[in-house]
């Protein structure tokens, strides 16, 4: 055993951190920890990423991959956090492009996969419907073949940066009498089809991030369906298992850890630092202390991949005590901004030739506090979760 | 012993539980929500019609109540529809500090407020103080006849609104003395005085408060100079009393809209309520829902006792509702799933006036240690 | 409302005071305080009572009670568990005399109740079986009627105090071929009747205080039967609502958190006394305000019931919490006792004579804390309670 | 990075647990609790010869191990079976220190120590010390050529049975300096040594020790006078390990003893397992297993690095695998249900075993607060 990196690793994480180090600057620091990023920022991330090769990290060469092993990538991912560089957008990189490679048409792969490289398209998912929740495979969007289309007709909802998206991949019921996980399709649409809407959903911190996605009518042209009629179950479930990557969020704990001690150095509770008080010096110790020992799974889950095994209930494991951790420490931060954490200014009242209303790390962390309870909830709650590990440990009998 | 309401509070909770869920609907309440004002002034006339706010005072200051439990019944009230009108700060905080020590023609203005004409502040916790009362650092000179206030005032809840701000400023000690705190009576719009408004996260609005050399007459002194603290710290008492009802009654809210979602949602074929995980947990929100209860009572039973004592129940209570509020408002979040994150769906208000109250007059940590320092006295 | 007692129950709590002022000797004490008490202990405790007439305190007056209202009960449990009193063997008393009032015969009232009162019965209780755990109903001790005897076949076990007892009333079988809680009968047998056998159960912390009851052909009068054949599961219902007073143990909890903070006054951590120390004094607070709070709980539902109300799921309410608060404060005390929680002296090493290992109160922590596990297990344990009071509240559709 | 076990570790590992699992069953282990020794001197003899012991010693020591993972290894092993042989005080701190700070003679014992012919005892915490290791009111005075030892010991492990017992006493400075604390070999019946034997709890017994005017030669110090605060502190690291890898190992056991209970216990008519609220909490503690799991590697993994970043993983371990332990312990008490309450049913040893390790070395509010001072640094 050997907890630290090894040369090869360590020489990684440097050129890792002389990238960040040059790319992200101030100005775009202090909008990811405001959480005011614009669609420019995440293209410009985008663009830098694919400048230096970096960008399709998980892909392999012969696409234009980086072709990292998963140590890489959990180096890049902890030291982009702790950086507070802009997340990569993962539709198209992490969630989509695995499915093309491995059931996708060569024409798809040919024509879609560059233009996610290049940033011409950006990619939602069409996954989530209303009244589905965590019982994915009960969707009730129809898509109904006539001649060479399909004409789609539904809702799908929680569809993150839709705002944006110029395609979508979206699971159809192709087949309504087949049961439940069956007789689902894969297809892929052009946000700009006739009879595509997108509303916009206000989360509870006034922030639009989600959108419904309404299909009325909408014609997608057969060549879009990936794979086979009906079998699209198969690929949502093998794309599901991409977005478990980095589900830990270590990184995100770490930086999120680092900004709750600035502010508990900052704010004075009875002539001393907040930091020295003893009450909420424990709960801060205890969720540190619980972070190293997460890092620590995370690295022999990882390692474990890297050796070829797949990670199994583990990812469940992490992805529920990842998101109590990091929940965690939301509290916290929202508590260490004391009185602070009440104001709600708009941009109008703080826009950018105004100073913050109090100290400028206190105003993001009630609305990062509520917004961050979606980590439970979304990409398979931590309910669900705990039914996988339950059913994998207790459904074997003895 | 005797946990039964009187007769005349039993009145009241039923006048004002009929009222708002009459005229406070979700749709009412998001229009408040995103108003400029961040109140409406039409409720408040009703509830002054009511005579909400007059249960809010005590007999001889022109009101009918006044006592731990009127502020009990009619904030528990507000909290179970999500209001957000400031009766909390005008009443409460103002109009308690008006009646407590005003004389003749400061006392005059309780009676504006009881009907409902006349908005307070106050403009106390300074940028830095965090939650320390006797942290004090805008000063009050005497010059000639007058008094000069300056100083800055932080998350001045209701400011924009209110006629007449009362703001504690330091006539002698040091920054953190109890000794040598005043407080005056500042009409809006004074001269030097400036506000930057903004809206706050659970709803109404607040603003920073600037203080820049305001002249003021001696007479718009409240109370004995540099004794502003005790009075301060009874408002505070009664305010938290208020805060902590006003929470038990907004987790009331958040547990039945639970109720009600776990009934009716379906999730695997069969409503969510039906799955043994998430009754054990909605159970012990249940159970906590009843401590947080048991709280209010304590405090607001013993808010006429003396002052340490007093301060001790509170303390606890306020520790308490944290912990408990924290669990109601994230579990009933965590159960009704993707929802509970929209703006749109009620629950969203109620899991943030639990939340954010924790940031008024101390959290859940500010009072373990305050319940320890009075309890192990 | 009002928070206070009236000059009543003022008065009356004096007059509970000064009896156990007199009544509970420092011996008496510190044996309930490390949990030594004898059997004969038990008896002197339960005489003194019965000599005062506070010994039956909800029986009617009509039997010999004291017949107090639920705030006089409360207080002198208050009371009695504030000053180490012995607790109230409550077989006989509490469970047993409230269904012999209810269902029993003229006969069997005036021959047994007087019985109870005098100590001349010291009575167990034969509900639980093995197997059956929570689910009470579905026991397998078996009577089967032969002219003018039962004869009883089976096992009972948790028997508290079994090991004294000169009777037993017994949830058996009769139609084996009814639906699982029909078909119950309540039987009253001498534990000296033929074919009985005790055997004891060591309890994890080395204590004898339950036991399994063995019953082979065991011959029962079938004048002992109470009410009817096969309507015992509603005699057992009702005996189980009994079973519920003080389910709260604030007066317990309260003497315990009393007991942990002498503990914590005398251990001295770092030069200081442990109570001092922030970490140990949150814990040590944030259960005290539990307390405060679930101790105005339990009064507001004793005031209900004073006034009639028949208290529902607020029992189960009070069961869990105050539970929780006493496995607490069980912890908080082992804590405190530092390293001195360890030894585990038996009475030959640490004899009348011998002084204590350590300090006199760190010695029972250690067992104290894992022999009240047995407080959220035993009584319908907080699973059945959390079931409870979901089907009370989510039972009801809408 | 790589989280394999090396080969010779993990043949240590296979051998131990198929010896443990021959020859520990539940029923020895009742018989050996019970017994007067306290532990069994065959099995004793059977892991040195397994060369367990040897395992926790370097090469230039006599054994073959020694590090945090050869210590980590054979604790989590120990601990899941449940075995109450008093490895932790005779190799660990005893042996330790004997062969880190031994002159010739001395380190001599330590190969008895490894082939299984001597015990050893650390005599170091006092009545009134809790945890606090620089606290040492026992004296050493030089009297003649001859050093006079007089206090007192508290829960000295292992007393009864050690042939040698380490014993600190303070030759310089004040009752809680870390300087002037010397080490002293005292053999078993030396005059003035009295013991008051005793069992534990959770297995294993211990004595109270009484120094009084025990006249020893100079050559019974080990390692330099008044400097043996720093290999105590060494010393106590390692056992830190070794106690979070024997509790990690313990709640191994307990959480597969209650998988297996929710599986074959039938309640209402099907397993107990089958229950959602008991699946779900039994995940949760899988997930904290795998915590703690973690917390040992973190904390075996820098048993050689400096001594302040050393103790800060080791209190990080010991506080995390505190609350873990206390989560599993009371969970798969109440999920058992009744016949976990029992001494014969062996899920009681390990529950045991589990809680009272937090009363060894400090506590988990010891290391919390331990470890606020040490990342603070």
């Amino acid at each position: 055993m050997d907890l630290n990196y090894n040369e090869e690793e360590l020489a990684f994480r440097d050129e890792v951190r002389a990238f960040l180090d040059e790319t992200v600057t101030p100005e775009l620091r202090d909008k990811v920890r405001n959480g005011r990023l614009t669609k420019q920022d995440m293209e410009n991330w985008h663009a830098a990423l694919n400048a230096r090769g970096w960008l399709a990290q998980n892909w392999p060469k012969e696409f234009g991959g980086a072709a990292w092993n998963a140590v890489q990538r959990h180096i890049f991912e902890e030291e982009a956090a702790m950086a507070d560089a802009p997340r990569i957008v993962p539709f198209g990189l992490s969630m989509l492009a695995p499915v093309l490679m491995k059931f996708g048409s060569k024409e798809q792969q040919d024509y879609y996969l560059p233009r996610i490289l290049s940033g011409e398209d950006w990619w939602c998912q069409g996954y989530s419907e209303p009244g589905a929740g965590s019982d994915l495979a009960s969707l009730k969007t129809r898509a109904v073949r006539e001649g060479d289309h399909y004409i789609v007709n539904g809702q799908k909802t929680w569809t993150t940066l839709g705002q944006y998206a110029n395609k979508i991949f979206c699971l159809v019921r192709t087949d309504p009498n087949a049961k439940q996980q069956e007789g689902i399709s894969f297809l892929l649409i052009d946000m700009d089809t006739p009879g595509i809407e997108v509303r916009p959903i206000i989360l509870l911190d006034g922030t639009h991030e989600v959108n419904e996605v309404w299909f009325t009518d909408v014609k997608v042209p057969v060549e879009n369906l990936v794979g086979e009629e009906n079998k699209g179950w198969t690929y949502a479930k093998y794309l599901l298992t991409h977005e478990r990557a980095n589900i830990a969020g270590v990184g995100f704990s770490r930086a999120g850890l680092d900004a709750v001690k600035r502010m508990a150095r900052a704010e004075m509770h009875k002539g001393r630092p907040l930091i020295e008080n003893p009450h909420f010096a424990a709960r801060l110790a205890q969720v540190e202390i619980d972070l190293m020992a997460m890092a620590t799974t995370n690295l022999r889950i990882i390692s474990q991949a890297a050796a070829g095994q797949a990670p199994g209930v583990e990812s469940s494991m992490l992805k529920v005590k990842g998101t109590i951790i990091r929940q965690e420490i939301n509290d916290l931060a929202r508590r260490a901004a004391g009185p602070y954490a009440l104001p709600f200014p708009s941009e109008a009242v703080e826009g950018a030739n105004e100073p913050p209303i109090g100290p400028d790390y206190a105003g993001p962390t009630a609305a990062h506090y509520f917004n961050n309870r979606k980590l439970s909830i979304f990409g398979g709650s931590n309910e669900i979760q705990r039914n996988i590990i339950a059913k994998v440990k207790l459904g074997g009998g003895r | 012993m005797n946990f039964e309401l009187t007769e005349e509070r039993r009145m009241l909770q039923d006048t004002l539980r009929r009222f708002l869920s009459d005229r406070y609907d979700t749709a009412t309440r998001n229009r408040i929500l995103e108003s400029d004002e961040g109140f409406s002034p039409e409720i408040w006339e009703g509830l002054a019609e009511l005579g909400v706010i007059g249960a809010l005072f005590a007999e001889d200051q022109g009101g009918f109540g006044g006592a731990g439990f009127d502020i009990s019944v009619v904030f528990e009230e507000l909290g179970r529809a999500g209001v957000v009108e400031p009766m909390l700060d005008t009443a409460i905080l103002g109009g308690g500090l008006l009646a407590a020590l005003g004389d003749e023609a400061q006392r005059a203005l309780v009676e504006e407020v009881i009907g409902g004409g006349l908005h307070l502040a106050l403009a106390h916790y300074e940028p830095g103080s965090r939650y320390d009362l006797s942290r004090v650092r805008a000063t009050a000179t005497p010059e000639g006849g007058e008094i000069v206030l300056n100083g800055a005032k932080a998350v001045v809840v209701n400011a924009e609104a209110a006629g007449q701000l009362i703001v504690s400023a330091r006539e002698s000690g040091a920054a953190d003395d109890p000794g040598g705190i005043s407080l005056f009576l500042v009409p809006a719009g004074a001269n030097g005085l400036s506000l930057r408004g903004y809206p706050m996260i659970s709803g109404g609005r607040a603003a920073e408060v600037t203080l820049d050399e305001v002249r003021l007459p001696a007479s718009a002194r409240l109370g004995t100079a540099g004794e502003g603290f005790e009075p301060l710290r009874t408002a505070i008492a009664r305010a938290n009393v208020a805060l902590a009802a006003e929470t038990l009654g907004a987790m009331e809210t958040a547990t039945e809209l639970t109720r009600e979602y776990l009934l009716t949602r379906q999730q695997f074929g069969r409503p969510i309520g039906t799955f043994q995980a998430l009754q054990h947990r909605f159970a012990d929100m249940l159970i906590e829902l009843e401590q947080a209860r048991s709280a209010v009572i304590n405090a607001a039973g013993n808010l006429e006792k003396s002052p340490d004592f007093r301060d001790m129940q509170i303390s606890s209570a306020r520790n308490l509702i944290g912990r408990v509020g924290r669990l109601i408002a994230e579990e009933s979040i965590q159960m009704h799933g993707g929802i509970a994150m929209t703006q749109e769906y009620e629950l969203a208000h109620f899991a943030k006036r639990i939340t954010m109250a924790d940031h008024r007059f101390g959290d859940t940590d500010w009072h373990l240690e305050r319940f320890l320092e009075l309890s192990a006295a």
